[in-house]
């Protein structure tokens, strides 16, 4: 049996209600796991004190977002490629989970920064870049509210994705050229070997899964109710016909 | 140029109105398309004209034997009657201008600019662009909207004109055009609500999965 | 296809066509910041650059929502999918003239801005260049934009929110450029980087916004 | 049972209560408009199958 | 009339509202802006108080022409002129309308914009202050101005050359008040002036965007 | 409520398109207004309902009497069709949406939205917006446009029971509408192009003055 037979909407509903209590369940234990862990179980750091362990939300919540718009360009290709519907509702369906981690990581950063930097936000590279990809979640997810006709959205949005993605792409070349030697200095890229003790990388590592985790439950969560609505919208469209 | 129509299936807002469509029109022919209001008479031009893809079935004639014209002429309004008509010469790469103009009695609107025309004068430009494009098929939809009886008569001689020369015309239409054509009744094609509408849709959404 | 390159001109500068708004609305961006922030030459020297890219890029964006819609409306985009020409040619054409109407013209007043905004005098020369070599990314850019909202209802400030992230790589270059020029440093790496995302755009976008239109036609 | 924060208390928890408050509010969302979506389906799901029935009794 | 409110809202708030695309639309200008200026955190917290009125500014005109063209499209305007309320109350209020539904989430969003600008601590509170009693203005000048303009195709950019003048005070003291604010100095003049220019406007513009309406229509 | 119109000329465009218009309006009547296309009813109805200033003549009716219904049925089509009669009941203070909703046909309807009609039901849906305005005199340009046969009759009931409550109807039409009716001829108040035609513009423009 082939995979692309879970692209088909039935399929996927058995396979995802079987599953999405495993995946829900999973993501609840390394959650709340693994934030314990660092909240409660971790000393604090000698160079930035207690605020470390914020990194156990900002971390990962900056990888997942970056990683879902990824996610959303494989499945936005796979639709345009093989029309299947349900990866073009996964991509729908993921855009808001996106978004909401991308809201995340800047939240925490922007309360990271104001006991170390002493301001909430400077035009960093990787801050910046982050806001911009916050607007193209933004847009995406208006393009697909915008437009009536779901297959129309997907292929159009399915366009944007592609699109976007080589701006986004571009404009986080652009922003490192941008701000190149003419603000914050070493404070800014706390590099990982150097700050990150194990103490401290083994709950970010259960956190991450926690996030994964998280981010897989409400994809399969979203999608499924983005194929009711699917169907729904079908039955009353022919309702209103017969 | 022959256009053969086999077993079409035509959607709109993603479900199938007409299905099982199938005719044949050949060089001199023209076939009138007859149906109710919503059947999807516009639809299956559209299809057949090549902005839309078709659910099922297939169309022989290419797409560049056709002359589509719409509900709407497409007509810039601060453009000249000349300019308007001498634009889409040009896109067709003919040089007919001056025939087409006198064939749809607009020589006298000629620098008139097209806001300042009437609704049937509109009209009669948008159906003298047809004779620039050059092309063999006319697929027109509803082409006597807003036309009285002197202009419709003037539209028949063109038509009549256009299938002497060997081309060929798909129209729909609710009134009597005064020509010798074939009719199509669309009603015994309308698509069935239910079971197989949606075409790949329904195959993939179309069980129960509550 | 250059029928459709002239017609579109005239459209544009026939009356109600709206050529000429773009630049007034250029204008009174320039004008409007240093209302806003204050009389300062020196502040207003320091901003001049990404001031008048910024204004530029706002004003070619809010002539961008006619450019496929009013084509749209009237039903010559379908007869124009119909005609024998690709339309992925059609949008390149549309999106030239769209500059020539538009970006071009902002280019040739944008030092008059420069004076208003003080900008210093050694970047006068690059504003121009970085204008000319900017702007026609900017048209295609939108014309991808307009083709994705094409036929949507009042789909200009969803325009907007499509199309200013995409512009965000064009108008860092372009400001820099004219930044570093303003300061004597050097400005081949920026100029190439745009001159690069123009002819990428140019290139590549044209395809996406032909598909674009024929999913909304249809 | 809070561990000692320090000075940077209020970032520290500040971060937490934003980030646990939008992945709640998302979760909330999510699970809210799943069920109204649902229960609208059957709804609609019944009304379709009644009106076969009616269409196959005639 | 409380009817004409509650509708103009909840049509904003329906799909395709455009509720939230003038959000959008300011913050982007929030985020062009330092990427064309430059990141100094001390050049962005001077223009700041400037830049943030300007964005508003914008973002307010962008969703104005929606005001009366929608009605004006699909018959309602003809409707609600033969109604038995004044039209000067039915510009009035739609004028509040707009407001709710764009300068006062403007302004609830502008201290977020703030902290992208780096302005200073003291400017925030100013800041809301000045866009809770200036944006009022800006909706009802601009009513006035889409009142002028309904009725012409696609009568946006014109709208916007229209209208900006028209927002050259509010905009001035609007600015000088945060600007005021976030170096600590009086306020109290150019608050003044901001609330008379509100008072004003929303006294007087009514009369003549009835009038320009009833013009339009005939 | 009565409605004189005495020795009424209207102008669109700058021109004067009819003159001379004059007829009485009692409860209880109806009256028709005839004309080719172009030659002015939906300018006359215009006039009287208050929304352009006539060029001379008078109207004796206030404006606060007449429910105007134009081509346009200004409905937003987010808004469902309860929605949208609710607020017009608001507007004009009266509460009559059930019944309205149930003369209309409307009543299984009354929650989709008004973008999901059908062209026919929001025609429907526009004709109702006259019963819960609660005004006498209705001013109605081609209401009919666009309804199948049972509509129309639908509405023919909904306009007798109108009339029977005293009020009455202007009405512009090119179709019959089964009503017991006088009918105005327009033809004969055509303008005549030329002398004293522009009214206040010729008085000022009129003479040569080259
Ligand atoms: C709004 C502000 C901020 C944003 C948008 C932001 C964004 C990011 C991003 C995108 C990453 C990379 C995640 C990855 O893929 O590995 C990251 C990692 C990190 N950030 Fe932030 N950040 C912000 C503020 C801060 C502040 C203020 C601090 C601390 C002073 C900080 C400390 C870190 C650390 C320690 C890492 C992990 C480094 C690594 O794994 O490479 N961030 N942040
Ligand atoms: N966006 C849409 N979503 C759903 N259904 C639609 C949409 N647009 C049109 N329809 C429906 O599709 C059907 C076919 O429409 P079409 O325009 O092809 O009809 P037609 O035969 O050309 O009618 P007419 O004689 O009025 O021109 C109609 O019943 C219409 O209600
Ligand atoms: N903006 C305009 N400028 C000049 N003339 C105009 C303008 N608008 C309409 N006209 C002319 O005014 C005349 C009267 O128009 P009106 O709409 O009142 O006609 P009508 O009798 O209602 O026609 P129909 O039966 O088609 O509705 C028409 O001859 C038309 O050409
Ligand atoms: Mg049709
Ligand atoms: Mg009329």
């Amino acid at each position: 049996m082939s995979l692309w037979e879970y692209a088909n909407p039935q399929k996927f509903m058995q396979l995802s209600r079987r599953v999405l209590p495993f995946v829900a369940a999973a993501s609840v234990l390394c959650l709340l796991g693994g934030l314990a862990w660092g909240f409660f179980g971790t000393p604090d750091d000698y160079k930035q004190g207690s605020t470390v362990k914020i990194i156990y939300l900002h971390v990962p919540a900056a990888m997942m977002a970056i990683n879902a718009w990824v996610m959303m360009l494989a499945a936005s290709l796979v639709w345009l490629i093989r029309r299947h519907h349900v990866s073009a509702l996964a991509a729908k369906a993921a855009a808001p989970v996106g978004l909401t981690f991308t809201l995340i990581a800047l939240a925490t950063g922007a309360l990271w920064g104001q006991p170390m930097w002493g301001t909430w936000w400077a035009w960093d590279p990787r801050l910046t870049s982050f806001l911009i990809l916050a607007l193209f979640y933004l847009g995406y997810m208006a393009l697909w509210q915008a437009v009536d006709d779901p297959d129309t959205a997907a292929d159009l949005t399915g366009v944007l994705c592609i699109v976007g993605s080589v701006f986004a792409l571009l404009s986080r070349y652009a922003v490192n050229f941008w701000n190149q030697g003419l603000h914050q200095g070493a404070s800014l890229s706390l590099d990982k070997e150097e700050n990150v003790a194990d103490v401290f990388w083994f709950p970010l590592l259960v956190c991450i899964a926690g996030f994964v985790l998280l981010f897989l439950t409400l994809v399969l969560l979203r999608t499924r109710t983005e194929i009711r609505s699917r169907r729904l919208n079908a039955l009353l469209a022919r309702e209103r016909m017969g | 140029m022959d256009l053969h129509v086999t077993d079409l299936a035509v959607a709109r807002g993603g479900l199938t109105v007409l299905e099982g469509v199938g005719f044949s029109l050949l060089p001199g022919r023209a076939l009138v398309l007859r149906g109710p209001n919503g059947i999807g008479k516009t639809t299956l031009l559209r299809t057949i004209a090549g902005l839309q893809p078709a659910v099922a079935g297939s169309i022989s004639a290419g797409a560049e034997a056709i002359a589509y014209a719409a509900h709407a002429d497409g007509l810039k309004a601060t453009l000249t009657v000349t300019e308007n008509l001498a634009f889409w010469a040009a896109i067709y790469g003919t040089d007919q201008v001056g025939p087409a103009l006198e064939q749809m009695n607009l020589v006298e609107l000629r620098d008139r600019q097209a806001a300042n025309l009437s609704a049937g004068q509109k009209r009669r430009l948008g159906l003298a662009r047809l004779l620039v494009t050059g092309r063999p098929v006319w697929v027109l939809d509803e082409p006597t909207v807003s036309l009285d009886l002197a202009s419709v008569a003037l539209f028949g001689d063109v038509m009549r004109g256009h299938l002497a020369r060997g081309g060929s015309a798909l129209i729909a239409t609710h009134i009597d055009l005064g020509l010798e054509a074939d009719v199509l009744e669309l009603g015994p094609y309308r698509a069935q609500i239910g079971a197989g509408n949606g075409g790949a849709f329904d195959a993939a959404f179309g069980e129960d999965f509550a | 296809m250059i029928a459709l390159l002239i017609r579109d001109m005239r459209l544009a500068m026939r009356a109600g066509g709206g050529f000429g708004l773009g630049l007034a609305f250029f204008l009174l961006v320039a004008v409007l910041v240093p209302l806003g922030v204050g009389p300062e030459s020196a502040t207003l020297a320091k901003i001049a650059p990404g001031i008048l890219w910024v204004g530029a890029l706002l004003a070619c964006l809010l002539s961008l929502d006619r450019l496929f819609a009013l084509d749209f409306e009237d039903g010559s985009l379908d007869l124009l999918v119909t005609a024998p020409i690709p339309l992925e040619g059609v949008v390149a054409i549309k999106a030239l003239a769209h500059w020539a109407v538009t970006g071009l013209p902002l280019t040739l007043v944008a030092p008059v801005l420069g004076i208003l905004l003080n900008l210093p005098d050694a970047g006068f020369y690059w504003l121009v260049v970085s204008l000319l070599l900017g702007t026609p990314a900017l048209s295609m850019i939108g014309a991808f934009g307009a083709a994705l909202t094409v036929g949507l209802k009042r789909g200009g400030l969803l325009l907007s929110l499509l199309v200013l992230p995409l512009y965000v790589p064009t108008l860092i270059f372009g400001a820099e450029v004219v930044k570093r020029g303003a300061e004597g440093m050097a400005t081949s790496t920026p100029l190439a980087l745009l001159a690069a995302i123009t002819a990428g755009a140019s290139a590549l976008l044209p395809f996406a916004a032909a598909a674009a239109i024929r999913i909304n036609l249809r | 049972m809070i561990p000692d924060l320090g000075k940077y208390a209020d970032a520290v928890l500040g971060s937490y209560a934003a980030s646990l408050g939008l992945i709640t509010a998302l979760v909330a969302w999510s699970l809210w408009r799943g069920a109204r979506i649902r229960r609208t389906l059957a709804e609609v799901e019944a009304r379709a199958a009644k009106a076969k029935e009616a269409k196959r009794n005639v």
